[in-house]
This record gives C-alpha cells, structure tokens and sequence, in this order.
C-alpha cells in the first residue's frame, strides 16, 4: 500500500498557503475557500463518513463504487489533511490501505468467472457504508427530535418553602475533595501547583473584586486595596488584580499621565 | 377545604414537580384509602389535557411519567428567556446515541466498528452523565467490555414514550441482495438515482 | 404560527421559567418593534390570574417579579411528591463544583476541558439554586460566557471562613492524608478573623 505523505503532491499551481507552504494539491473538484478547508476537512466523521460524501457528491451508488476513482480522490483529499496538519485519526490510514487492497483485487483476472461463490472484492466495504449511513442518518433525526431545553420546556409553577419540603443532598467537604482527587488523577495538564493556599485567596479576591466591578463601572484603583487587611491583604489584592488584567477580565484606564488609575471590567 | 376536581391536584402536583411524574407517584398524593386507580387518573389526565387546547402548555406522556410542557411551536418566545442558547450536540454525539439507542445493548467497540473511528472516553462520560445511558452489563468476550443501553431519561428528553417511538432506521438493502445487485448491475445501471432510501 | 394571546405567551414563559421573572424580562421575549408596554403586560397578567380563579396555582407578584405558584392551602396534596429520602448529588456535580471553588473565576467551556467532559446547563442550575455558585461576569471571548464562582452560601454550608480555608491541593498521595484530617477540620477554625489568608 502507498500511504500518501505530505510530499507525495503533484505539483501544481498554488492554490493556497498553508503554514507558508503553497498547497499544491487541492483536489480538482473542490472549490473551498481556503480559510474554510481546514473546518471542511475536520468535519468529517472519520473516513467511513468522508467516503460517503466523495460518493453522494458525484451521485454514485453505494451498491457500485468506481473503485479506482474513489480510491484516487480519497487519497487526494488524505493527502490535503497530511498536509493541513490536520489531527488524522489512524483509522483514515487503514481505510487508505483497504482501498488499495480493494484496488488492485479488481485488477485480478477471476479465475472462474462462472464462480458464483467469488464475492465481490467491495461487498465487505459496501456492507460498512450503508451501515454507517443508516446510522448517520439516525443521528441526524435523533437531533431533529423535539428535545428539552432547545424545543420543549418543562412546565413549573414555584412551590414555597413550607410547601417544598423536598430535603436537600447533603455534601461533606470530603466529598468534594475526592471528587477534585478524581479530576486530578484524570487530567495530567491540569495545573495542580496553582492551586495552593495563598492562589486561593487569590482567586477569592478576584471574584469579590469582578463583583464589585460589576456594580460600579468604575473603581479607583487605590479603593481596592483594604489596609486593615495589612501586607498580606494587599499583596492579595494586587496579585488577583494582576491575574485578572491577564485573563483580560478587567483592565486599568488611566486618561494622562499621573491622572489617578480606574479599574473596570472590560465586559 | 373541599377537595378539588382530580384533574386540578394533578395539576398543581406535576407544576409542583417540574418533570415527568408516573401513574404510581400520582395515586400516592392520596391517603391510601381514597387513591383513585389508575383508570381514574387516566380519565383526569385526559381532562387535563383537554383543558390546555389552544394553550401554550400540553400534556405529555414520555417514558418517566407525565409531564405538562410548554409546546415546541411556543419556543421561540420562550428560549428568550434565557441568554444562553441550549447546547447543540456534535455528530460524534448523536451517531453514538442513535447506535446505543438502536443496537442497545452495545460496547464501545461495536460502536467504532459501525462508525469507522473510535468512541472517545469524553464522549461516554458526557453521555453517561446526561443520565441517558447506562451500563447494564459486560460482554465475556476478552476485556469484558461493557455493554451500554439507553435510559428512561433519554427517552424522556427526547420527548418519547418508548423505544418504539424512535423513528425508523433506513431498512439495509441485505447482502445477498447487494451481492446480486453487484453482480447484474453493470448491465441494468438504468435508473440514476442513488439514495439509499429508496430499498423497496 | 399566528401569535397567540399575550397573556397565553406570558403563560407559556412563566412556567417554563418556574420562578419569578421581572416586567422587563417578560418584554423582553418579543421583537423590539412588537414589545408591549408595561401596561399592556399588566393587564395581560391581570387576565391570566383570573384563569386560575378555583385552580392550585395562582399567579403572584413578588419581590423578583411575577411567578405562578402552588396555592398555599393545596399542600396537603402537593408535599407528598417528595416524600422520599434526599438523593444524591452525581460525581459530575462534585466535580463541578470542586472545579469552581478551586479555580474560580471560571466557565462551563473551561470546567469541560478539564474534566474532559461537557458540563450540562442543568448541573449548574442546581448550584446556582442551591445557592453554592453564581455567575460574576463573563469572559470577553465569542459567545461571552459567564464566570462562575462560589458564594458566602457556600462557604457557610462547609463551615469555611474564606476560600483560603478549603483544603490546599497538592500531589494526589497527599489528598489522602487531608481527608483523613477534615473530621477534625472545623474545630481547628480558630479565630474569627476574617481576612484573607494571614499565613505567608
């Protein structure tokens, strides 16, 4: 099998630059502005899904695939996400392989043409199409399904306290942390060291600083900072103003030179 | 107080609940020597639901009970309420979930198969925790994968009484059929259409 | 669809709201062109009352708006809904809200990414009624989504003075020896100091 790499393109005229490498290899029935290719190509499903359309556009059956052209287009189009960069599941691979195979088994002389056991080199892959389009085609009436919370809404009328004596789920801290525990174990780039004593006064500050923020569009920029909080209250207070002009949640506004500094959010 | 018409404590006792209340939840608003059975219920219900012609609201029965909701063609006004937009559902999502609600139970595996890619953890875990599947237990092959079906929370979300009520899937031309088809097509390539859906 | 009656629409929001919503939230589900004035929303409202004349539910005006509530004197029938025992809240609402009170200010698309999972809206509507998280502002990214963070609710229902107070989070092995002294975590609590953090 030929797994297409990023070198393998023709050259052609440039039809677009990708990471400042002209992209020669647009295949020739694809009129996509640039730009959009990338969101094009990764909206794909996988390569079962990409087959399908290379098949529904040029309206040819499923049941008789062109193999060869198929085979050659599909390339074509693997060969543009190699070179888009694009995460390619390995699955798209396997599938390029299967249609080699495919490929080059139609090119075989039957030995028996009267052999009505000889299958058809495609049956197996015509299987797998038409059972991922069933499915496709159920996702997309299972999405056209009234839902709740797009289409339908449940009713609700309040009930007071006395009425709602539904009791509440209890949560003790400990619960809370295992659950943090899981999340840690889970996820490796999740930044653990910035959570740490002093980051969490921190971020608390930042949160009463954009509340206040929120109330008055304006704050002095001294205002912010409670001296009975003594230097480690102001050092709080700085830091979260800083992580939060960083996020871009707030920033300062100052109209001249030495002019006294605001804060606000930038929302 | 004179006890109101039955079907105005449903009524009040489903606006109360804000979701889907079964027939068995609804007799036991009632001391157990005057619970209405279930016919009786059924009757009020149907009053009920009446009432609401030319409402906004309706009655709906879905898999967890019932349920009184604000209709889809009303929508417009009511999703203005809220600023943000519902969630949509990716591709990846709604095919998992047409192939878990179709093939239950189903592993993870099984589901690739049919897709040609694999089923990421995220995509399970979201769909577990939106309580509309379930593992209901493991294939012995090895790995003992697990098996998933869906849940009466799908269906009531989907607005569905039961399985039955999906719409239907897109019957497969069956392989002997392909096969013959494959065979003679060449010479009959008569007719240019080419849906699929057309398998009669 | 012809637009139906305005106390109908009115009708329809309320209850899909299921709590109170102010005059201009209400003028607020029509186009600009075709918003009714105050009063017009008033009579509407007014109208709607009257329906529920001999009904459970009954519209009222409260401190954040209009709502339709349960009548008080239909209890009797109303309270047996939840008779049962407090459930459980699921692994996804913990980690959440762990999420939330560890990194906050923080948005559902970042609570996601962590967790790898998406964070459904009806999760965070149960913190915010629980009272434990509110939105504080929202990032100036597409689509401006909010920023959660935790409340003085919150704190209080843990026992905490300051967010300083939760528990620090190290390597995961360290998380074993901090559960194991929580128990004795509130007593430690030993001034009523309420500044920040004063232990650098």
């Amino acid at each position: 099998m030929s797994i297409p790499t990023a070198t393998s393109s023709p050259p052609d005229s440039a039809l677009a630059r990708v990471q400042g490498k002209p992209l020669t290899s647009l295949p020739h029935d694809l009129y996509i502005p640039p730009d959009a290719l990338e969101v094009f190509l990764e909206a794909f499903e996988g390569p079962l899904d990409l087959l399908l359309y290379l098949i529904k556009k040029q309206n040819l059956d499923v049941l008789d695939i062109p193999i060869a052209a198929i085979t050659r287009q599909y390339m074509e189009y693997l060969s543009l996400m190699l070179e888009l960069r694009l995460e390619l599941a390995a699955e798209y691979l396997v599938m390029a392989a299967v249609l080699a195979e495919i490929k080059s088994r139609m090119l075989l002389p039957r030995p028996n043409p009267d052999d009505e056991q000889e299958e058809d080199p495609r049956a197996e892959l015509v299987r797998r199409l038409q059972e991922y389009e069933r499915f496709k085609h159920a996702g997309e009436q299972l999405d056209a399904l009234p839902r709740l919370e797009r289409d339908l809404h449940t009713a609700s009328a309040a009930v007071s306290e006395l009425q709602h004596e539904r009791p509440q789920p209890e949560v003790a801290l400990t619960d809370l942390l295992s659950a943090l525990r899981d999340i840690l174990t889970r996820a490796e780039h999740f930044d653990h060291h910035h959570i740490q004593r002093e980051q969490l006064s921190v971020r608390e500050r930042m949160s009463q600083m954009l509340d206040q923020l929120n109330q008055h569009e304006f704050q002095l920029f001294t205002s912010l900072f409670q001296l009975h909080e003594g230097r480690a209250g102001v050092v709080v207070t700085f830091l979260a103003m800083l992580e939060l002009i960083r996020e871009a949640l707030v920033e300062l506004v100052q109209t001249e030179p030495f002019a006294p500094i605001y804060l606000r959010t930038t929302a | 107080m004179h006890p109101p018409a039955l079907e105005l404590i449903l009524e009040a006792a489903l606006l109360a609940a804000g979701e889907a209340v079964s027939l068995e939840r609804l007799g036991k608003l009632f001391d157990e020597t005057q619970q209405p059975d279930k016919n009786t219920l059924r009757n009020a219900l149907a009053k009920l639901a009446e009432n609401y012609q030319g409402r906004g609201i309706e009655l709906a029965e879905v898999a967890g009970g019932y349920r009184i909701q604000v209709r889809a063609d009303w929508s417009p006004w009511i999703t203005r309420l809220w600023e943000e937009k519902p969630g949509r559902y990716s591709r990846a999502l709604l095919e998992t979930l047409a192939l878990i609600a179709y093939r239950q139970p189903i592993t993870r595996g099984e589901i690739a198969e049919v897709r040609g890619v694999t089923v990421s953890t995220g995509l399970i875990r979201t769909l577990q925790e939106r309580g509309w599947i379930k593992v209901i237990g493991h294939r012995e092959i090895p790995g003992r994968p697990a098996l998933y079906a869906t849940t009466s929370e799908f269906l009531s979300y989907f607005n569905l009484k039961n399985l039955s009520e999906l719409p239907p899937l897109l019957e497969p031309r069956d392989l002997d059929a392909i096969a013959a088809t494959l065979e003679g097509f060449k010479h009959t390539a008569d007719d240019t259409n080419t849906c699929l859906d057309d398998n009669t």
